[in-house]
């Protein structure tokens, strides 16, 4: 997929992807303090709106870098400067990227997980979102035509978000709640399997109707 | 939720705002973005800036302690949120007079990744910036994991001195190492009797039955180590100060500073009746008292509570302590 | 009730104890009765002495503006009940410093007779005093009435005047008629959205229904104008700006100080957000805030509300506010 | 009655007034702060002990102001200064008195309510204390022996107390309630009125019985 291509699949897939902001809320809302949905509809807002006005020559490097520092802005928290700062370290593997492929698309999710779990001292197991995106890192360095491995990197998304519920949150605001933490299923790591989701829905032929059920 | 305000979404800006049309003389925004204010002189050429920040509802924490002898500049996020790093970024390009920045904030996640972005953001721009956090509370992690507890009030200790080195010209390294030393050996703990209502969820931040308090609770209503029965003044004094004490490992002879903090809706008598206990063991223990702040400095909304923070002192703490501050809501003569 | 206190019965000599203890250079005890307190330099010879007191529950009021600059002394009784006169004559004797004593309190029964009666004592040993009290509560009498209105949050102005004029060394008939000049010139009127505990009792001062707020409340709970729905930060303002404006005939170009007070449990930022909309008001109607003043200056335990003063000023009234003055609880540099 | 005599019959009389301490208490948390229970009973107390000290040849009026000195420290209130103030104009009447009879009493308790009067800016039906001092002087005044002149008294001072139950409170704490003060009874008028109950019941001859049924 060239630029011009990513950025509008991103902008289709943000459209999507806050059909979950009320789910968001209500999950960081059990385990934080709720303002997960607001980050994601603000964040997508902001990010659509830093899309539109790059000019058709931006790299796939440079739109990463324009969604990094709109979401940054838009509701400032926890997931925000985190995510902010996966972006800006996976559009660093895209410097000399002019086609994103399934490859390009592995590099840049593992470079801007290892981001976070370093900016956020976190480990897999930690229940953030972190536990969703490696696996998913993982279904997509596993190669593949890109709906097989999109579709195995949402499955493998999926499968950790449900492991959070059984696991206790050892990182942010979720970890003050300790032994309380358990059974409840992480918010962050949900918003990223969400977000798989919806690119999904919003870019794949023949998608239009799953994304239909979840209205 | 009875609370005295318009809207929960204009809450922070018309705060921001009437804070700035109270004190237009020592308080400035430098850009358009009202989330960021910093001081009357910010950006003075040679002095090392100081930039805190953090979410809205501790007042006076964090947008307080930006003055003369205390911080140079604040990002303000939303109620118990943090700003941003570009918020931050801003903060740190009007205050700095060429001899760097340096970041003193509380030890929160968000807190936390949106200073580091603001750090690289700043690196770019040819900024130097250190970075310390304020993570005083000791009922947040044992002692062995010190560099992971939450920011509490004693942070009030790192900008007093902090603020007071900045102020006589020394450098980025020294100020931060004072900023750091100061940390080091402050220890905070405090109660909890009554939650916070968010404006925004309008839901209490935690629940407590009648007659129970929280015993080493965050400034966001955080749990802390133990819940119970609601003690005396005397006992809750007893308690936190053993646990200080054991935190600094304070002996006879040391000297300290103490700050017995309001978290809100605890009335100021209370905190007296609570200093005297604090007093009356710390003389026992012949650990004498050399600065004290009874008062309002890092609350949590109409939260009904209080904290002791203790910092050990040795003549350098003490003069940098004792060093004259001014700010619309803190003054030292 | 979840009060951090020993017992109800030692609360205010704990509190006490806990102030001298904080405070020692500031503040001292002239003689046996902990109940009377003085500034460290009472009695200078040649200045006029101020002394003031009432209940306790309204820190910063009356203690804390005891300092250079405000008042000589204080004398302290039970949580919203009166000194004895014995304790208001204790701390005459120890304030005089030959030049006489200016009684200057809230108008409250109890207060006034013990205060008269103290007068009396002192008069046969031949210390002049003169007496000003505070009335500045609009919504307690309508304005045919003023001599019989409350003393509340505004006194605060009187405090700082008189205590500016003392110290410049004015005579007593001077500082009598400066502060019965700004408490003829000061207007305030507050809110009340939850009640104060009272210690001993255990009883809620007021109840209020859940949304309810009471307008024109006094500093002890007691009833005032209006019982209705929680309004907005903009229409409470609105309302008592309006009221405190025809009370005192402000007029475009008159210049005022402004202090929005809290009354203990709601938070500094809803505060700056009442402020804001002060300042929109008042400038709507060509009226200059000179000074501003906002924060708790004259609090009721934990009770949730706050109160908006305003002080008409003339270039007398403004110098003398702007004088400096220091206490324990209070600084203006 | 001759001082020594007075003064004993002051310290049984207030021994009975503490009796009404709970009562006063009530009636005052009704229409005030409740605190007019321990004003008497710390101030009865108080009272008693400084008599104690007093020397054989201390005069009534002597015994009277430090019947005043004692009241107004012991609890300092409305009540404590109002009836100090009372007890030391009242001493005034009493400066060439060596005994006190029937027409001393009524000096006494007139210039006491006069200045009760002046110094609480009060006139007769504001629902005070001053509602049933007022009655009771004009029944000592009509003369009489003293135990008749007393039950006079006493008698006035009663029907004083239940019609204030009908008025507005227009003084202290009480008057902040409004409307709201119609139907409750003073608390100052009825400490008066118990106190003059407390004297027929300490001192007089017989009255031992009447006072048993307080209990
Ligand atoms: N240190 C961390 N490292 C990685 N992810 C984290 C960390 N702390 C929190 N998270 C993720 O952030 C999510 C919460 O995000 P957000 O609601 O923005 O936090 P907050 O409101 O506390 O700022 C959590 O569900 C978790 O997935
Ligand atoms: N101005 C006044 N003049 C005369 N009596 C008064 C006045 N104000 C109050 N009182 C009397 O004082 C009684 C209450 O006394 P007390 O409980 O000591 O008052 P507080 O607790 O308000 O100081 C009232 O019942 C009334 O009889
Ligand atoms: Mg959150
Ligand atoms: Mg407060
Ligand atoms: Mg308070
Ligand atoms: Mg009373």
């Amino acid at each position: 997929m060239l630029a011009t291509e990513l950025n509008e699949s991103i902008r289709r897939s943000l459209t999507e992807l806050v059909r979950y902001a009320d789910e968001l809320r209500d999950l960081d809302q059990a385990l934080g303090d709720g303002d997960l949905g607001i980050t994601v509809s603000l964040g997508a807002t902001a990010v659509i709106a830093a899309l539109e006005e790059l000019p058709d020559a931006a790299t796939p490097a440079e739109i990463a870098k324009a969604c990094a520092k709109a979401f940054a802005n838009a509701n400032p928290s926890t997931m925000a400067a985190l995510v902010a700062g996966g972006l800006l370290a996976g559009s660093k593997t895209w410097t000399d990227t002019t086609e994103v492929d399934v490859a390009a698309a592995a590099r840049f999710i593992r470079a801007g997980g290892a981001n976070i779990g370093q900016r956020g001292k976190t480990e897999l197991g930690d229940k953030t979102i972190l536990d969703a995106i490696m696996p998913a890192a993982d279904a997509l360095e596993a190669g593949g035509d890109a709906v097989t491995a999109l579709d195995a990197a949402i499955a493998a998304a999926e499968r950790a978000v449900v492991e959070t519920r059984g696991l206790q949150s050892r990182r942010g605001r979720a970890s003050w709640l300790q032994e309380r933490s358990i059974g409840l299923q992480d918010p962050g790591a949900t918003a990223f399997w969400r977000y798989l989701q919806s690119w999904r829905a919003a870019n794949v032929a023949g998608a239009e109707q799953l994304s239909g059920e979840l209205a | 939720m009875k609370k005295i305000i318009n809207t929960p979404e204009a809450f922070v800006d018309e705060m921001i705002e009437g804070i700035l049309l109270a004190h237009p003389d020592q308080l400035r925004t430098p850009g358009d973005d009202p989330r960021v204010l910093v001081r009357a002189d910010a950006g003075a050429p040679g002095r090392v800036g100081i930039v805190t920040g953090g979410g809205s509802g501790h007042l006076p924490l964090f947008k307080g302690y930006v003055g003369t002898g205390l911080c140079s500049g604040v990002a303000i996020g939303n109620v118990f949120s943090s700003p941003s790093s570009q918020q931050v970024f801003e903060a740190t390009q009007a205050v700095d007079g060429g001899a760097g920045v340096l970041y003193l904030y509380g030890n929160y996640g968000g807190d936390v990744f949106n200073f580091d972005l603001a750090a690289d953001l700043s690196e770019l721009e040819d900024i130097t910036t250190r970075t310390v956090v304020g993570r005083d509370d000791v009922a947040s992690q044992p002692k062995e994991r010190k560099a992971d507890r939450r920011g509490v009030a004693g942070i009030f200790f790192a900008y007093k001195a902090a603020g007071a080195a900045a102020e006589r010209g020394d450098d980025l390294d020294t100020v931060a190492a004072i900023a750091e030393d100061v940390v080091e050996h402050t220890a905070t703990m405090g109660i909890g009797l009554s939650p916070t209502i968010l404006p925004t969820t309008a839901q209490p931040s935690f629940t407590l039955e009648d007659g129970e308090m929280e015993i080493g609770i965050g400034i966001h209503g955080e749990p802390g180590i133990h819940r119970g029965m609601l003690e005396t003044a005397d006992q809750i004094a007893d308690r936190i100060v053993g646990a200080l004490v054991a935190d600094l490992e304070l002996t006879a002879g040391a000297r300290v500073a103490v700050l017995v903090n309001g978290m809100g809706a605890t009335p100021l008598e209370e905190l007296y009746v609570l200093f005297r206990r604090v007093h009356q063991v710390l003389s026992g223990l012949e650990v004498t008292i050399a600065r004290s702040y009874v008062g309002e400095y890092a609350t949590s909304l109409e939260m009904a509570g209080a904290s002791i923070s203790l910092l050990a002192l040795d003549d350098a703490r003490l003069a940098l302590l004792a060093a004259p501050a001014r700010s619309p809501f803190f003054e030292e003569v």
